[in-house]
């Protein structure tokens, strides 16, 4: 199985169209938020890359963390994650999502996103500025290109390593199983 | 073969006065004689039928012939009539076996012997004065039967219908009186003969004198306060045999008046759009009742009405249609409030509320009720249907459209509340409590009796229509009535 | 006292009237400062809810006096009538902090109630419904509670990414991880 | 049947789904040019679909979740081969023989149904209440829109496509100019069908996250994007039949389906959006009186 | 032996013997009723393109039994659906209470649809069509407890219907002496204008509270949602029909089509027939419109009914050949769709207990059959191609337009279109989005229920790409009775004067094309996971197991707002304040009877002052 997802990975055209059309989930939390809508907007025009925004997990490639995330936006972020379709990437955006930024002691607010969910680009800052999120974008669509934004993949093989950190911090599990 | 007519008024007078006589010595055995008695006069009533049909039964007692002597004229209309009478006595007489238990029922039994003589009389006898006698003689006894219940409703309403029964008797009688200072005679077909060199006025005074008198029996508005009081207090079989029994006699005894002694053709009219205001009232009055028997009442004063409407076309077809609607209203009306005794009998209330369910506590005799509510209403197969049909059909090609649609707006009243009443039967959860399950067979005999006739003539109506016929045409054929009396022993 | 606070000193007046045991300070223009028993709370509340005005129930909050070993309840009332900000300030318990609950009063009370409930680990008694607001299956002491070693419990739960425990420039271990040149930050001029 | 006629029958469905796609991508690159950016290239609904036809997983909820999309795109097809797209010398009839405008009205409708459907077996509760939305918008813009095709095939005393084409043999012929009630009436429910901004609560993506497709994903939603540029294409060729003459060869199609194709457009940039009781009552009011004024007159 | 008076006997037979014998058992009574359509089917199979006659005298009226192509082709309808009907009965039925009652009225029932058929004459036709009046009463008053009000609203209208129908009928009598088909038809032209007019609008009326015309149709909503499912499909498939079949004979039969010599023509209609045919029209709109906002799965395919069978009014109404073929076409349709929804309605209803769109959802998988019969049902019942609804609007459509009546066709279009929101909502409410835990076990009904449902889907497969054989039998219909010449057909193609559509055609584009995009979308394309119904996109929220997020109340909350004015106005409403006023009025009427003695001898004494005061007039 994994020869054909690397074989589909590799896959030039669908590599290149994927690159190009970036359908972007973002989920708006923290201050990050607040940084999208200018990239979206005239002035950074982030559409041009074929960077659109989506209303719904199932349509889209990108899940966009744009900020701290407590345990229990946790939950909702790893099952938004799981509704994807394969090919997804995440985006960690900003500090919070890389070690907890300005809420590093917080009792409620995760410290590592990648423990949790594969994450193919940070963009750091706290906050990024528009460009930084385009350059991210711009990354992301390189590693695509290359074939190398396989973070779904990783999640796909390593499940259980995320589940037990998962499930470390999210005492009550009652999520419903990943089917592949 | 038949025994001398005589015998079908005389017979139930005897048996009345030999029930108490009996009664002292076995109760039990008073029961029984109204079955034999009233049984005698289907009997004979049915066997006359033929002959009758033919050429009128004129039977003259004592030698004396007709214009100066009493007679008995069983022409076709007084045969049927009679047949009817008997028939829904016997059958009500069965339904009595069981039902009438309330001491003293010798009395009750004898109370309603005499009814039906003096019914029977009235719809044979071929003299104006008798037919006031007889008149009185079933007065009398519906007093006494409506207050048989010892219940001051009961009580009530027998007063009223005294009252109001003693006046209409006193109208008859001066109206009676009237006739005979003019036309010096007392039997109906000389009269007829002799009215016509009468003072109309006078003659119209008469006339409306008699109308009122037995429009009272025949409950014509406004003249029928007393209906509604008597039949829902009177026990059940007296209001059946009311709708059955008396109310066909006032009716005969009001067609006898206007088709055959009088000559006015007014009348007519005003019997139309008595009949139709009768009709409404009644229909109008009847949908908002409470307790059950009132409603019945009213429905039999609405059919009265459609009669009285069906005679006023004074057509062939008309009569024939209001003749076949007294038929029909005879069975069907036994059977409503027979099988609504029973209802209420068990229910322990008169209120229409307290039937709920009852369709489901009794199903055969809920059934009976609603299958009379829809022979009733003049739904086919049923036999209601055909009469109500010759009437609006009658009353149509006669021109009077406009009357035939308040008829059947009527009849629109009419299926609400008898819908509305099946519908608490079958439809509504029953009430809490215990109650006997339980209808003796007697009752069943009786109202599966009326259930099949009025199917069978719903089914065929051909062999009633072969009697109806010779029936109407005696009402509307004058002359061959004069005749035929006045010729009679010679 | 200022003799302007003729409205405070007033107020102040009428809830002694009602209630002697009730402590009212005036703090300033504009606002009291009550101090009362826990028991009759709720009977106190409707008291300045019905005769004194006090109709918006504005926020409770909690203070945790650990050396006292109790939790100070403060609900912040506010009258529109007179513009006055009152504070009632409860002294619990803190090793069996109970009290009766205002749901009844203001049905918003129920929103802080749960969050001081989640937090402190005080009991409403008559709140339809104490459960999570913010956390989800907290197991462990109320976070907000100063007892609560915030350092301690983030160690153990979570994980500090290698390298960045302090503040130290990472891109050479990303770069290293993924392959990829370290942009040189342009200087501003 | 000819095998010219075979050939176009298998390729018309792909060269109007890549025209329509090619429009809207046309359309999502003016509306940046009108807010002052830059926009994606034309070509950027393509690689949409491209990278949706490559994508290695999807779901579905069930059978009528699975067939939606694809009834709907066979509704499409089906529509497309009742339509005649070129009429020159070299026309591209397909069906148009066996059916009419009526026809063409209903089986239009046959892939929103069949769509709605689908969206319906997703479980999703937004994707009913766009569905509900949509339907509502759709009794709403039919009304104008059957009044348009009334005033035509009464003018003509035809019901036939074709029919009405032959009516319209030269530009002052065209029914733009001889009957603009019933062009009028039929653009404002061309607006509504098109789903363009004024009409467009029914994929409201911040509010009941894009509607009826919000559960589709990977290759469900690449067939309805197909379905969506193939749809546009259909009704653009049928108002050019209708109201432009219809069209000679494939240059002038493109013209005249490209010239209908930006009314809506820009119509849809500078307007915010409508409620879906306010559109279906704005549906209601003056394309309707317009309409009936088309309507009288016809009479007259 | 005569046929029709074998067949009569036959059908009143079992309908007695299933109620008397079936007190024995439930296989009993249920298998005399379901023998006795059986055979007496046959032996109407037999009467086809016969003419026969049977003649007798019944209380001094000559009374004609006869069956012609028309009576065929609506008998055809009526033992169909009867026999299907018996066939789901008999499942459906089980272990209910008085299935015996429930036999003999629904035998009755048919047997008086079919009397109401064969009858040659205005006498019998009435006394059948009491019969079928009373019968179907007590089948929609089988529940009892609730039937009560819905009940008697259906006898009181049809029993005003039916008087006024018989005011008609005597009125007719009256002048013709005659109760004959024949009779009638000769000598309406004899007519005054004045009792032509009178006697259309009363047939009308007695005809409109059957087709449950508006605004005649009050009872129908009730009376069908509260009937059991297996006879409602009856109802509204057939019984209904019965004012069809009248309005047939009204037009065609009775004015022998020469309606226009007396009225003016409107578009080349008679005046009669052209607000005929907007009281159609405006049915199909108004009731449409109601249906869309109802809950009630039956309520839902009631207010249908209506609209539809406004359809086929308003195609009568035209009565050009393609209309009337239209009409009758799209009666042979509604009889098969609305067969067939009441019948999956009574089968979501037999394993759920529920009709509520806000109760249901979700039962797609639980239920493929039904589903997928529902789903038929829905697209014939729009009209959307390639099914047979669309063949039988599309006649009504090019018949109003070639008749130029612009608005009409705008109201009936628009009424269409509205129609897609009703289908919507009664498959979306009961098999589409997510189920109740409580409905997780629900099973797929029994073949004997699955099977009629399924049957008469594939009539509707059938009569959308190869209508001939009914085309045919309606042009039969025309020629041999309604006098209309037939318009022309082919062996799949529809033509008018306007245009033609070749249903076969459609019927093959769609299914090539839906076979290609399946086969290369779903068989050859990398499979898609299987997810349930629950794991949907919440914005990341996990609703529990329980938690069911069906949309089904209020679904079409923008439409109400926005036609909220239309659908506030109720015929209903009226009537029953009419109702409640007239009561008022009544109960005054009662205390003329005040229970007081003296007032009633006061009454007596009075008339007798009253009469000899005008006794001259007597004179």
């Amino acid at each position: 199985m994994n020869d054909d997802l690397d074989r589909q990975n590799n896959n030039i055209i669908a590599n290149w169209a994927r690159k190009h059309s970036l359908w972007v989930l973002a989920y708006g939390t923290g201050c990050g938020a607040i940084e999208v809508p200018p990239t979206m907007t005239s002035r950074y025009d982030a559409e041009r890359f074929g960077i659109t925004g989506m209303a719904t997990p199932r349509q889209a490639d990108v899940l966009l963390i744009t900020g701290y995330l407590a345990i229990k936006t946790l939950k909702r972020v790893i099952r938004t994650y799981e509704q994807m379709q394969a090919p997804k990437y995440v985006i960690g955006f900003g500090s919070c999502t890389i070690n907890g930024g300005m809420y590093w002691d917080s009792y409620n607010t995760i410290k590592r996103l990648d423990d949790y969910i594969p994450v193919d680009i940070f963009i750091n800052g706290c906050m990024p500025r528009p460009e930084g999120v385009i350059d991210g974008f711009i990354k992301l669509q390189e590693r695509i290109a290359r074939g190398q934004a396989k973070g779904w993949q990783h999640y796909q093989e390593n499940l259980d390593w995320y589940r037990a950190n998962q499930k470390k911090v999210i005492k009550n599990w009652t999520m419903p199983d990943y089917n592949w | 073969m038949y025994l001398d007519p005589v015998l079908m008024i005389a017979v139930p007078l005897f048996a009345a006065f030999l029930i108490p006589i009996l009664g002292k010595i076995n109760k039990n055995i008073a029961k029984y004689v109204p079955v034999l008695v009233i049984g005698f006069n289907l009997y004979e009533a049915v066997m006359l039928l033929p002959v009758s049909m033919i050429k009128p039964v004129i039977v003259i007692i004592a030698a004396w012939r007709p214009p100066l002597g009493i007679n008995l004229t069983i022409g076709p209309l007084g045969n049927m009539l009679a047949l009817i009478i008997s028939l829904v006595g016997f059958i009500v007489s069965i339904y009595n076996i069981k039902f009438v238990e309330e001491e003293p029922n010798e009395k009750f039994h004898m109370l309603f012997m005499l009814l039906v003589a003096g019914a029977t009389g009235m719809v044979l006898t071929g003299d104006i004065f008798n037919l006031f006698v007889f008149l009185e003689i079933t007065s009398i006894s519906s007093y006494a039967l409506t207050a048989f219940i010892r219940h001051r409703d009961s009580a009530e309403a027998a007063f009223k219908y005294l009252v109001i029964g003693s006046i209409s008797s006193t109208f008859v009688l001066l109206g009676v009186a009237l006739i005979y200072a003019t036309t010096g005679t007392l039997n109906m077909a000389d009269i007829a003969q002799k009215i016509q060199s009468v003072d109309p006025k006078i003659a119209v005074t008469a006339m409306i004198l008699l109308v009122t008198g037995f429009g009272v029996e025949a409950e014509m508005f406004p003249l029928n306060g007393w209906a509604p009081d008597a039949y829902s207090q009177a026990p059940t079989p007296v209001s059946a045999a009311f709708g059955g029994i008396v109310v066909k006699a006032g009716m005969y005894g009001l067609a006898r008046l206007i088709f055959t002694i009088f000559n006015f053709h007014g009348i007519f009219y005003f019997l139309l759009i008595m009949g139709i205001i009768t009709l409404l009232i009644a229909e109008m009055s009847a949908l908002r009742q409470k307790q059950i028997k009132r409603m019945l009442a009213f429905s039999s004063i609405g059919q009265m009405g459609l009669v009285m409407m069906a005679l006023g076309l004074a057509t062939q077809e008309g009569v024939v249609g209001g003749l076949f609607q007294m038929f029909n209203h005879a069975i069907i009306k036994p059977l409503l409030f027979l099988s609504a005794g029973y209802l209420v009998f068990y229910s322990g209330s008169k209120n229409i509320e307290d039937l709920d369910g009852m369709g489901r506590l009794k199903p055969l005799t809920s059934f009976f009720f609603a299958f009379g509510a829809f022979a009733i209403m003049g739904l086919p197969p049923f036999s209601g249907f055909w009469s109500k049909l010759i009437i609006i059909s009658e009353t149509i090609r006669n021109g009077f459209v406009v009357l035939a649609a308040l008829a059947l707006i009527g009849s629109v009243i009419e299926a609400v509340y008898y819908l509305r009443v099946v519908g608490r039967l079958y439809f509504k959860k029953p009430h809490e409590g215990e109650r006997t399950h339980y209808v003796h067979p007697t009752a069943i005999v009786a109202m599966t009796l009326l259930t099949l006739i009025v199917l069978f003539v719903g089914l065929y109506p051909d062999f009633l229509m072969t009697y109806l016929k010779p029936a109407a045409a005696e009402l509307l054929n004058k002359s061959a009535y004069i005749k035929d009396v006045l010729t009679a022993g010679l | 006292m200022d003799s302007k606070l003729i409205k405070e000193q007033e107020i102040k007046r009428n809830i002694n009237n009602a209630f002697r045991s009730a402590e009212v300070t005036v703090v300033r223009r504009r606002r009291i400062s009550v101090r009362f028993r826990a028991g009759i709370l709720p009977a106190f509340i409707s008291y300045l809810k019905e005769y004194m005005g006090f109709v918006h129930l504005v926020m409770i909050s909690c203070v945790d006096w650990l050396e006292d070993n109790q939790f100070e309840l403060v609900y912040h009332l506010w009258s529109y009538e007179e513009h006055i900000h009152a504070m009632i300030k409860i002294r619990l318990d803190r090793d069996n902090a109970q009290i009766k609950s205002l749901s009844s009063l203001w049905p918003h009370a129920e929103t802080y109630e749960r969050e001081i409930h989640e937090m402190f680990g005080v009991d409403f008694e008559g709140h339809p419904g104490l459960t999570d607001l913010i956390l989800e299956d907290w197991s462990d002491l109320p976070p907000m509670r100063r007892d609560f070693d915030t350092r301690a419990f983030v160690a153990e739960t979570f994980e500090w990414r290698k390298g960045r425990e302090d503040a130290q420039d990472v891109r050479q271990t990303i770069s290293a991880r993924y392959g990829e040149t370290i942009p040189e930050f342009k200087k501003d001029k | 049947m000819s095998p010219m006629n075979i050939i176009w029958m298998i390729a018309m469905p792909f060269i109007g789904a890549a025209i329509g796609l090619l429009y809207i991508g046309i359309s999502r690159n003016i509306t940046a040019r009108v807010q002052n950016r830059f926009g994606p290239p034309p070509y950027q609904n393509i690689i949409d679909i491209i990278k949706l036809y490559s994508k290695k997983t999807a779901i579905t909820h069930g059978v009528m979740f699975h067939l939606g999309p694809v009834l709907a795109i066979t509704g499409t097809i089906s529509t497309l081969m009742f339509v005649p797209i070129l009429t020159g010398n070299y026309p591209i009839y397909l069906f148009s023989f066996q059916g009419d405008l009526i026809l063409l009205m209903y089986i239009m409708v046959f892939g929103c149904l069949a769509m709605a459907l689908g969206a319906g077996q997703s479980g999703n509760p937004n994707s009913a209440i766009g569905v509900s939305r949509g339907l509502t918008q759709m009794f709403g813009y039919e009304v104008p829109f059957v009044i348009a095709l009334i005033i035509l095939m009464v003018r003509f005393d035809t019901s036939s496509v074709l029919d009405i084409i032959k009516a319209q043999d030269t530009v002052a012929h065209w029914n733009i100019f001889r009957s603009p009630f019933s062009f009028i009436a039929a653009i404002a429910a061309f607006l509504g069908m098109m789903g363009n901004k004024p009409f467009d609560i029914v994929f409201a993506p911040a509010e009941i996250s894009s509607g009826p497709p919000s559960e589709y994903g990977g290759k469900y939603l690449a067939l309805m994007q197909t379905n969506r540029g193939l749809f546009a294409f259909v009704k653009l060729v049928l108002y050019t039949d209708l109201f432009l003459g219809g069209a000679g060869d494939f240059i002038t199609l493109i013209l005249k389906t490209f010239a209908l194709f930006l009314i809506p457009l820009f119509i849809g940039i500078v307007n915010p959006r409508f409620r879906t009781e306010q559109a279906m009552t704005f549906f209601w009011k003056w394309p309707t009186a317009i309409g009936v004024v088309g309507l009288v007159l016809v009479l007259l | 032996m005569n046929t029709i008076p074998l067949i009569l006997l036959l059908l009143f037979g079992s309908a007695l013997l299933a109620y008397f014998v079936g007190k024995i058992n439930f296989v009993l009574k249920v298998g005399i009723a379901l023998a006795g359509l059986l055979v007496s089917s046959y032996f109407f199979l037999t009467l086809y393109g016969l003419s026969e006659k049977f003649i007798f005298h019944l209380a001094g009226f000559e009374l004609t039994w006869q069956i012609n192509s028309l009576s065929w082709f609506f008998g055809m309808l009526i033992f169909g659906l009867g026999i299907l009907v018996a066939i789901y009965s008999t499942v459906y039925m089980r272990g209910k209470e008085r299935v015996d009652f429930y036999c003999f009225a629904l035998c009755t029932t048919i047997a008086s649809m079919f009397g109401i058929v064969v009858s040659g004459d205005l006498l019998s036709f009435f006394f059948f069509w009491e019969i079928m009046t009373w019968s179907s009463f007590l089948l929609v008053i089988y529940y009892r407890y609730e039937a009560q009000t819905a009940g008697i609203k259906y006898f009181v209208m049809s029993a005003i219907g039916a008087y006024s129908m018989l005011i008609a009928i005597l009125m007719i009598y009256a002048r013709l002496g005659s109760f004959s088909f024949q009779a009638l038809s000769a000598g309406w032209q004899g007519f005054s204008l004045g009792t032509q007019i009178a006697i259309i609008i009363l047939f009308v009326m007695a005809f409109g509270v059957k087709a449950a015309m508006m605004p005649l149709h009050t009872w129908a909503p009730e009376a069908y949602a509260i009937s059991p499912s297996s006879f409602t499909s009856l109802f509204s498939g057939v019984l209904s029909k019965m004012g069809i079949y009248g309005f047939v004979l009204l037009f065609y039969v009775f004015s022998a089509g020469k309606l226009s010599a007396s009225f003016v023509d409107i578009h080349g209609t008679s005046l009669p027939g052209y607000i005929l045919a907007w009281f159609g029209a405006l049915s199909a709109l108004i009731a449409t419109l109601i249906a869309i906002v109802q809950d009630d799965a039956k309520k839902l395919l009631a207010y249908s009914s209506v609209g539809q069978l406004g359809y086929i009014i308003l195609g009568l109404g035209l009565g050009s050949s393609i209309g009337v073929s239209g009409a009758l076409f799209h009666a042979v349709n509604h009889t098969i769709f609305k067969g067939m929804l009441f019948l999956a309605v009574g089968a979501v209803f037999y394993r759920t207990g529920t009709r509520k769109f806000s109760e249901l959802g979700g039962l797609i998988s639980r239920m493929p059959y039904t589903f997928f019969v529902v789903l038929l049902g829905i697209i014939t019942i729009a009209g959307i191609p390639p099914l047979s609804g669309f063949g039988s609007k599309w006649l009504i459509y090019e018949a109003i337009i070639q008749k130029k009546m612009v608005f009409l066709a705008v109201v009936t279009f628009a009424a269409s279109t509205a129609s897609f929101m009703y289908c919507y909502r009664l498959i979306f409410g009961i098999f589409l989005g997510q189920r109740d835990e409580k409905y997780d076990d629900v099973k797929e009904v029994p073949w004997a229920m699955r099977g009629p449902m399924l049957l008469l889907s594939l009539f509707t497969i059938y009569l959308g790409f190869y209508p001939y054989h009914l085309l045919n039998l309606i042009a039969e219909v025309e020629k041999t009775v309604l006098g209309i010449h037939p318009f022309a057909y082919g062996q799949s193609v529809l033509f008018s004067r306007f245009g033609s559509v070749d249903t076969m055609t459609v019927m093959n584009v769609v299914a090539v094309v839906f076979v290609i995009v399946f086969v290369l979308f779903s068989l050859l394309y990398k499979r898609s996971r299987k997810v349930g119904l629950k794991d949907i996109h919440t914005s990341g929220e996990i609703p529990g197991e329980e938690i069911n997020l069906h949309y089904a109340i209020d679904f079409y909350q923008p439409f109400s707002r926005g036609v909220g004015a239309v659908l506030k106005r109720s015929a209903d409403r009226l009537y029953m304040n009419f109702a409640s006023n007239m009561e008022g009025l009544f109960d005054m009427m009662r205390y003329i009877y005040t229970g007081n003695g003296q007032t009633y001898v006061m009454y007596v004494i009075v008339f007798l002052a009253f009469v000899l005061a005008f006794s001259s007039w007597l004179i």
